[in-house]
């Protein structure tokens, strides 16, 4: 039975079209994301990293949503969690050390926000702020661009659920909805807004169940399972670029670290309920799948395992030792420096 | 030359710029099939279509919001706030966003977007069709405010603000739509953001204003000239950043200066204007600073008798000048 | 068959529980509704006021939602339109048109907002103001402060679906979600915002369909049809003052006339749009339904017709010749006028 | 009296208050068992329980609206926005719903409710937790705008705050909240919301200013008094409606006068402040009324190198002292 099992869990990501070097690749993404994710808190405990926002327990549900997406085209809109989103879309582990550090090199911002803010014009990553759920209508302008150019790029917003109570969610989601708009609309549900649980957030079973109120699927998955992220995903994406509007969809995850390294989650989380949750570690859960179907071989675990810590290492000490942004670089870039006909100069 | 009035000179600029550039859309509350609550997007829709005159939901918000996606992507949106009162939702979506996206991103993306609202009082709108929302929006770094007072500025700064690599909250006076007109050159021209304008020549004292309240001053002045004075008067057409080289040498001009605006005087943008003369030029003045704004209470009571004891006029504007004149 | 229509219709509004007596008040209070607006409208043409917001076509879902609340302690946070639903809490046409005149004497707003933005502490009214929903939340803090003090009320919110897709309905209706509190939703679809119809601002069949996003039942009922509003409007006021928490209801309504006085419909509503609208004239539905139960004889609806002509009369000029505002009144009430401890003064 | 902190200040207020009267309650964003992100609020979720210490959705709007609902009824509410910069979703609650209440209604119907937000830089916050958001709402009558600089004014301020009929912004400044320490009498006092106060007497130059700048000019003018040069300073306290005869007796004081706040210069509520002087007591003045504030560029860059060059210091203001004093 152990057997049929693994043959039928192979099919699995056969089934969805995923290679056997994708799903490797999609395994070294989640594990870059979450040890380049705890050298950061190490960092941060020494003093060199003044700030960290987490992507621990999400890394399935942000690595399976971006390969479902077509990294030459595709736009996104993601929140301070997704660096599994934005590792799949090209950044590199040094851009986001150099992000971590602040350092003048730091394609996100040049050192001007905090770590976490995502964006780069090269990776069709738009600038994202701290204010929660901005990012949304943000989103559904880019497909609406996309829409009036004739293209056939998808947009991509992710939010916390605590996220979705904000008024941006609901008007840029009925905003796509109205104008079928190619957006897919990604909550990563862990259950917690800093201190807050979700039955004081929401009092309905699921983020997807809102999508109803904008006349466009909504749908639940579970989060810790990437392949199960990935199919719902494509589907959303396709969906999309067929011209049949937006798609919400609820990923349930969890929250493994407090929510930034300023916050002590003692206070507020039942004792356990991490520990609890680690069975569901996703990084884990896809090991496990990788190694019964037999794709992932201990060899070859732990190759990428150590090409990963090297990755880690190097991106530390590339970011550590860059340069730092220079202080009148304070005075640049709060209106375009060169001007056009009419232009402000 | 052609006579026009100020909202012509809108709907003329919004016509020529789409005509110009496909970038340009505009999105906003009944802009499409209606034209607009005022009419200023009249005739566009059935020029352009409905996806460059995009009717939206009721939802600033994501007007904005929207808007700024669009413009991140290379549009140039124009997005209609139906009454600048209804800017409030959108404030997160202008301050947050719109306005700092270059600066936080090190430059690397930028928000080439309009977003026009109509404001003033002076047309029976109560508290929520009558407010002057500029000084909310007058001290944040990356945005440009934008308040045109004759049909030829209008056109000139619309086309400029559509142009701008960088957001514009653009400023229309609802009550200037109908009742001022000008001339217009026929031919494409731009008016620069940024920088003021003398609309009269003067030499006894100098008053700085913008909006309906420059045209009270410009009458307000023809008469105070029957009783033996000039009046110098500064159009300051961009409010932030405001073009601190020409308000300070108008203000030397005559040493005696009235600024006025529409707004509650206290924490109005008169305060900038007179705090920047009062660090630049205080020994050139001869006499204290005055300004002239409305009581500071909620702007527009609807009933009339309220609204016109709320609202400056020639009168109440000819009564300062000449005060301080007489200095 | 015409007799047992008749008589099983006749169980409707008995079966509700409503006295002849009181369906005939709920017709005399449309009735009104109706006639002072078409007042104003007059008014307003030969110069007399300024501005003019109508409620012709959805009075059975005002006067029917109204009429369902309780009167003495229920809160109410209406919208522009709802004259039928303030008539109903006891404001009176009088009072009315002092509002369309901005008279001194006005209890909305001493003459200091437009018509229709309606408030008064002794009717349990709280003040609105133009920008839409913004009242929403106010009606889910009202709920709070009635569940502090241990009350039974309920707070009655209404509202445009165009304006439903603002923001602060979306926080507003979670948050009462969230902390179950007696609000009722009410919103009257009238299938326009301004000139934007129905499908260019909302993808979802029904507003009600929202509600299952925050976790509460959403109900769509035929907004002509005031015994129906009724019903549903009492069985949410129940469910609400039972600790059960929100409802949504969605009343699908006709709009007759322009937005407002400022308004000209024809440039965006199909030709006959309106005339067909008005087969489902709540007036003319409830007069035949009332006839048919022979509730409403020809002899009483003479005698309510003329009552209700005479008070508008009364009203118009009672208004017309009452005191407007002193100039001077534009500075009171900015902040309070006497202190208590460590108050302005 | 004892020595407590600023932040102590605030816990110690909001905890009398809501023993004193049963009508005050607090809702907010973690502000409930976790006690606040910044621990403002810590022990009272024990000693209120749940329903005084509301843990809300995160909806800003919603937690100024549902404020202003109960407030209407009757109901005390602190409501608190997590950082000041996420204020801005909540802007159509505040300036069109709270702040109009009273007016519009005619006296009907008010809204007596507080508004926390902690402001400020200094904390390697970014520019979205860093800002100074103050100018964007000292324009808005109906709302009175407050920032305490000091324990014992913070307690005072933040009692009268909870107490008065109307709707308070409540500005911390989050830089404060742990760096300053001063004295605080144990029984029940209040300081009176509309009065600015002098912390330091002096004769040769005046500054005016609050918040962590306030701090930082007291530094600089120990270091004046070694030039041998006197500083008055005049905390301002409440930011509007500003105490219009404070600021013009400090004025008047030493005839020469600097304005600093943290704010970007262009547009900061020092703009307001100069104007006033300028307007009432020119020709008592002996040098231009000089401004101290930020850069004009959006408030707050991570990098620490970067925000030491956007962030004022005493240094930065002894500089500015020294030479008016000078002058
Ligand atoms: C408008 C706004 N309000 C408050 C905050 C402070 N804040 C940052 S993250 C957060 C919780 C977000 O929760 P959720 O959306 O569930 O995302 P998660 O962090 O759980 O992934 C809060 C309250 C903010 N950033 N923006
Ligand atoms: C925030 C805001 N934006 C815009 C407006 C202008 N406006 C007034 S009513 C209205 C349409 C409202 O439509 P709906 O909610 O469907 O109500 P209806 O008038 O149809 O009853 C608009 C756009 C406003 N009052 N407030
Ligand atoms: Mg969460
Ligand atoms: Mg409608």
């Amino acid at each position: 039975m152990g057997e049929s099992t693994a043959v039928l869990v192979e099919k699995k990501h056969r089934t969805l079209g995923l290679s056997d070097e994708q799903v490797l690749g999609m395994y070294r993404d989640m594990l870059l994301a979450r040890k380049l994710d705890e050298r950061t808190w190490l960092l941060n405990r020494a003093g060199k990293v003044p700030f960290v926002l987490s992507c621990q327990g999400q890394e399935a549900a942000q690595v399976g949503a971006a390969y479902a997406l077509d990294k030459e085209k595709d736009y996104l809109c993601p929140y301070y969690r997704d660096a599994g989103v934005v590792l799949v879309f090209g950044m590199t582990a040094r851009e986001l050390m150099l992000n971590s550090f602040a350092r003048a090199e730091d394609p996100n911002s040049g050192g001007r926000q905090m770590p976490g803010h995502f964006g780069g014009k090269k990776y069709r990553i738009l600038s994202g702020s701290s204010p929660v759920t901005t990012q949304v209508p943000h989103a559904v302008g880019l497909a609406l661009a996309g829409r009036m150019e004739g293209k056939d790029f998808v947009s991509f917003v992710s939010f916390g659920e605590g996220s979705s109570n904000q008024g941006d969610f609901h008007e840029g989601a009925n905003f796509a909805g109205v104008h079928k708009l190619p957006v897919i609309f990604f909550c990563e549900n862990n259950r917690y807004a800093i201190s807050v649980p979700y039955s004081k957030q929401v009092a309905c079973e699921s983020i997807a169940d809102r999508a109803q109120g904008y006349g466009f699927p909504g749908v639940s998955v579970d989060g810790s399972d990437i392949l199960e992220v990935y199919r719902v995903t494509k589907e959303a994406a396709d969906r999309a670029r067929r011209g049949e509007g937006p798609t919400l969809i609820e990923a349930r995850c969890f929250r493994f670290s407090p929510h930034s390294s300023d916050d002590d989650d003692r206070s507020y989380r039942p004792e356990g309920e991490v520990e609890e949750d680690k069975q569901y570690d996703p990084l884990r859960l896809f090991n496990r799948y990788l190694k019964e179907v037999e794709v992932l071989t201990d060899k070859l675990e732990q190759e990428i395992h150590d090409s990963v810590a090297k990755i880690v290492d190097d991106a530390t000490e590339y970011a550590e030792n860059a340069a730092p942004p220079q202080p009148e670089d304070t005075l640049k870039h709060v209106y375009a420096e060169t001007g056009r006909d009419g232009k402000w100069q | 030359m052609a006579v026009i009035s100020y909202i012509e000179a809108i709907n003329q600029a919004l016509r020529e710029e789409m005509d110009r550039d496909q970038k340009v859309f505009i999105l906003g509350e009944d802009v499409g099939l209606k034209g607009g609550v005022f009419k200023t997007t009249e005739g566009l829709y059935d020029r352009f279509g409905s996806e460059r005159v995009l009717d939206t939901p009721l939802a600033e918000s994501a007007i904005v919001g929207v808007g700024i996606g669009a413009a991140a992507y290379g549009f140039k949106p124009v997005a209609e706030i139906q009454f600048a009162d209804f800017i409030m939702p959108a404030v997160n979506q202008i301050v947050s966003e719109a306005a700092k996206m270059r600066y936080r991103s090190n430059g690397d993306w930028n928000c080439p977007m309009v977003v026009r609202a109509p404001y003033g009082g002076g047309v029976h709108g109560g508290p929520y069709h009558s407010q002057c929302i500029e000084a909310m929006f007058c001290n944040v770094p990356g945005l440009k405010v934008v308040a045109p007072s004759t049909p030829y500025d209008m056109k000139g700064l619309l086309k400029s603000s559509i142009r701008d690599d960088d957001p514009v909250l653009f400023l229309e006076h609802k009550r200037c739509y109908r009742l001022i007109k000008g001339d217009v050159p026929e031919k494409d021209y731009i008016v620069p953001i940024g920088k003021a304008d003398v609309k009269r020549e003067g030499e006894d004292i100098t008053v700085i204003s913008f909006g309906l309240t420059l045209h009270f001053a410009l009458q307000a002045a023809e008469r105070l000239a029957k009783d033996g004075y000039s009046a110098h008067i500064l159009d300051l057409r961009t409010l932030y950043p405001l073009d601190k080289e020409a308000i300070l040498e108008a203000a030397r001009k005559t040493g005696k200066v009235l600024i006025v605006h529409e707004d509650n005087k206290e924490g109005g943008i008169g305060g900038e204007v007179a705090a920047m003369i009062a660090e630049e030029c205080l020994f050139e003045l001869d006499a204290p600073i005055k300004r002239l704004g409305a009581p500071d209470v909620p702007a527009g009571p609807f009933n009339g008798v309220m609204e016109k004891f709320y609202m400056l006029n020639p009168d109440k504007i000819y009564e300062a000048m000449r005060e301080l004149a007489d200095f």
